[in-house]
């Protein structure tokens, strides 16, 4: 089952580069059903956050007004190769998912 | 000797249609080429392959940005893993293919002198699944578009090499039937294909520009912003037509499939670099 | 989506049929006009240039003449076999106007 | 708040998360009043308690002049203010402005990038709080009607 997070972690140094893709809606609640016309509900990532070695190293706040599939990238220092990187999601429905990788 | 004159001249000019009639695909292409090369010199031929980034350089740099980190990396996995599942005789895609699985791409679409028809990489899939007792899958949904996304992925930097055999005669006659169906007009707002993406390229509709028919299907399938979602070339053809107001042929028809066949030739050595991202 | 197209298309049959039927007795003036923008739109699909309408103003039209809203039909009517009249010149201009679009 | 709540069920991280770092959690709850807001600056005043904001020229905003398309428009930012907090995006005439906020932990460099929505041509503005004033950027970005891109 392939994973609907997806995470590119580059170090040089200390100081980590974390790209990351998910794959989710983020309905505004605003668009209509194209076959239906009827309004399609409010479901978008609220937060997704990042721990390395279980420490928070970001914390993403997204409205609706972030785009379909969200992209997010960031950089943290500090870190080591063989560090434990771990991502993860809730939405406004209350879903979530999550993915760890290696620092290399 | 008038009359000599007269003849002579004629039989000239019979001799100036035929040569323009006839001329062959590698003759139409070699123009094709040159057309783009002298409306815009300074874009290279391999620059082509990537579309309207080619001549947009504005929206070149995000689409740079959103190359970065494609949406359409999902489809490739789901692709790859479609592609590896084996059907339940044990058999898999691979071995429906001569080729090694990194040259499937650009080897389409092709002439299948036996069926006397063009061949998508699309069409492939589906005869093979027939092939080993299995659903065909839809043309408009996303396990075929993956797995094509996989191999194009797999192609990238593989040159197009789609080949109307000489002596195939209905190969040349899909050739003739795509290129007619390019440069007919049709529709409401009464469009060629080629108005816009020969004689108007670059220019702006509203706000968009429009792309340069060479190197149109190196980088399919696609991830479309504005849908979310990957299209296949066919799924764009139809977002054309319906364009222009004209009623869309379904995908994979034999109008669709002959225009694919025309359109990956003229764009023969262009480096196949899908899947690709497009607003 | 093409669920709904293929709903309106078979809508469109069931109506024809209709009008095959009633012809063959007393036929209304719309089940007349119907049946010839009909006969052109198939001719137009046939030569590949249908345009992208006239199926809707066709489906549309039987509508409104379900609705006993007769003028509002045949004036679709007339829309939609406008569309198809001038889809089937534009093929046959084509036929040979191409040629002298391509690139040489 | 249930929304945070299951955040916390959701996994060990929360737990973890909380034992190493208090300060960081508590700000990191999702404002959900400030993302709900109308206005620009009522929804500036509600996450970061003024609209009041210094301009910076230590702040790079990275956006494109003209949006291949509004609904995916790349944005980056990034800054050498010092003990940068939070980093903000807002869409001045999003109808919802406030469209996503970064929290800067500490050991977290203040350069991000992400992709957004706009639904018309806008003011794209980087608010930078630090721990010692509010700073912001702003740059336009064109949105186009299109529909016959690619």
């Amino acid at each position: 089952m392939a994973s609907n997070i997806k995470i590119k972690a580059k170090l040089s140094g200390d100081i980590a580069d974390i790209k990351s893709l998910m794959i989710h809606p983020m309905e505004t609640g605003a668009r209509k059903d194209p076959d239906t016309g009827e309004l399609v509900p409010m479901h978008h990532i609220t937060q997704l956050t990042f721990t390395n070695n279980d420490k928070p190293v970001m914390v993403a706040n997204f409205s609706t007004a972030v785009s379909k599939n969200p992209y997010f990238s960031f950089k943290f220092g500090g870190a080591n190769a063989g560090d434990k990187l771990k991502v993860s999601w809730v939405d406004n429905l209350g879903r979530t998912d999550e993915l760890e990788t290696v620092l290399k | 000797m008038e009359k000599a004159a007269a003849v002579l001249v004629l039989c000239f000019a019979t001799m100036l249609m035929h040569s323009v009639a006839l001329a062959g695909p590698e003759e139409d292409r070699v123009a094709f080429v040159a057309f783009f090369k002298s409306r815009f010199p300074d874009i290279p031929f391999a620059d082509y392959a990537n579309g309207i980034y080619a001549i947009d350089r504005d929206a070149r740099e995000q689409w740079l940005a959103i190359e970065d980190f494609p949406p359409y990396e999902f489809a490739i996995e789901r692709g790859q893993a479609l592609w590896q599942t084996a059907f339940p005789n044990g058999k898999t895609f691979g071995e429906c293919f001569a080729q090694q699985q990194e040259d499937i791409r650009a080897m389409y679409p092709r002439f299948d002198e036996l069926s006397g028809e063009v061949v998508t990489l699309e069409m492939a899939i589906n005869n093979c699944r027939t092939a080993n007792d299995q659903s065909l899958l839809a043309y408009d949904e996303g396990g075929i578009v993956d797995i094509t996304a996989f191999l194009a992925f797999e192609a990238r930097g593989k040159k197009l090499h789609v080949r109307v055999p000489d002596d195939q005669p209905g190969a040349l006659q899909a050739y003739e039937s795509g290129k007619r169906f390019y440069y007919s007009k049709r529709g409401q707002m009464n469009f060629a294909c080629s108005d816009c993406h020969v004689t108007s390229v670059g220019q702006y509709v509203r706000a968009d520009r429009l792309s340069s028919s060479l190197g149109h299907p190196t980088h399919f399938p696609v991830y479309r912003s504005k849908l979310g979602e990957m299209i296949s070339l066919h799924q764009r053809f139809a977002g054309c037509v319906r364009d222009v107001r004209a009623k869309p042929f379904a995908l994979q028809s034999t109008e669709f499939r002959n225009l694919e066949y025309f359109l990956s030739y003229m764009s023969n050595g262009l480096e196949a670099n899908g899947p690709g991202a497009r607003k | 989506m093409d669920r709904a197209r293929e709903n309106r298309l078979s809508t469109r049959l069931v109506v024809l049929a209709m009008v095959v039927i009633a012809s063959s007795g007393c036929s209304t003036e719309f089940e007349r006009q119907f049946a010839d923008a009909e006969r052109l739109r198939a001719e137009a699909a046939a030569a590949g240039s249908e345009w992208l309408d006239t199926g809707k103003l066709l489906d549309q039209a039987s509508e409104e003449a379900a609705l006993d809203n007769m003028d509002a039909a045949l004036m679709l009517l007339e829309q939609a076999r406008f569309q198809a009249e001038m889809a089937i010149k534009q093929g046959q201009r084509e036929a040979d106007a191409w040629g002298g679009r391509v690139v040489r | 708040m249930h929304v945070r709540r299951r955040l916390f069920l959701s996994g060990g991280i929360a737990f973890a998360a909380l034992a190493a770092m208090p300060r960081a959690l508590l700000a990191a709850a999702w404002p959900d009043k400030a993302f709900s807001l109308t206005a620009a600056g009522e929804a500036m005043k509600d996450l970061l308690g003024t609209d009041q904001t210094i301009a910076s020229d230590k702040i790079m905003l990275k956006v494109p002049e003209i949006a291949e398309n509004g609904a995916v428009v790349p944005v980056t930012i990034s800054t050498s203010l010092e003990n940068v907090e939070s980093i903000s995006i807002v869409v001045k005439k999003n109808p919802r402005p406030l469209a996503a906020t970064f929290e800067i932990l500490p050991g977290t460099l203040p350069d991000i990038a992400s992709r957004i929505k706009m639904g018309e041509t806008s003011d794209v503005m980087a608010v930078v709080k630090t721990d010692h004033g509010i700073y912001s950027t702003a740059k336009q970005v064109k949105v186009t009607i299109g529909g016959c891109g690619g």
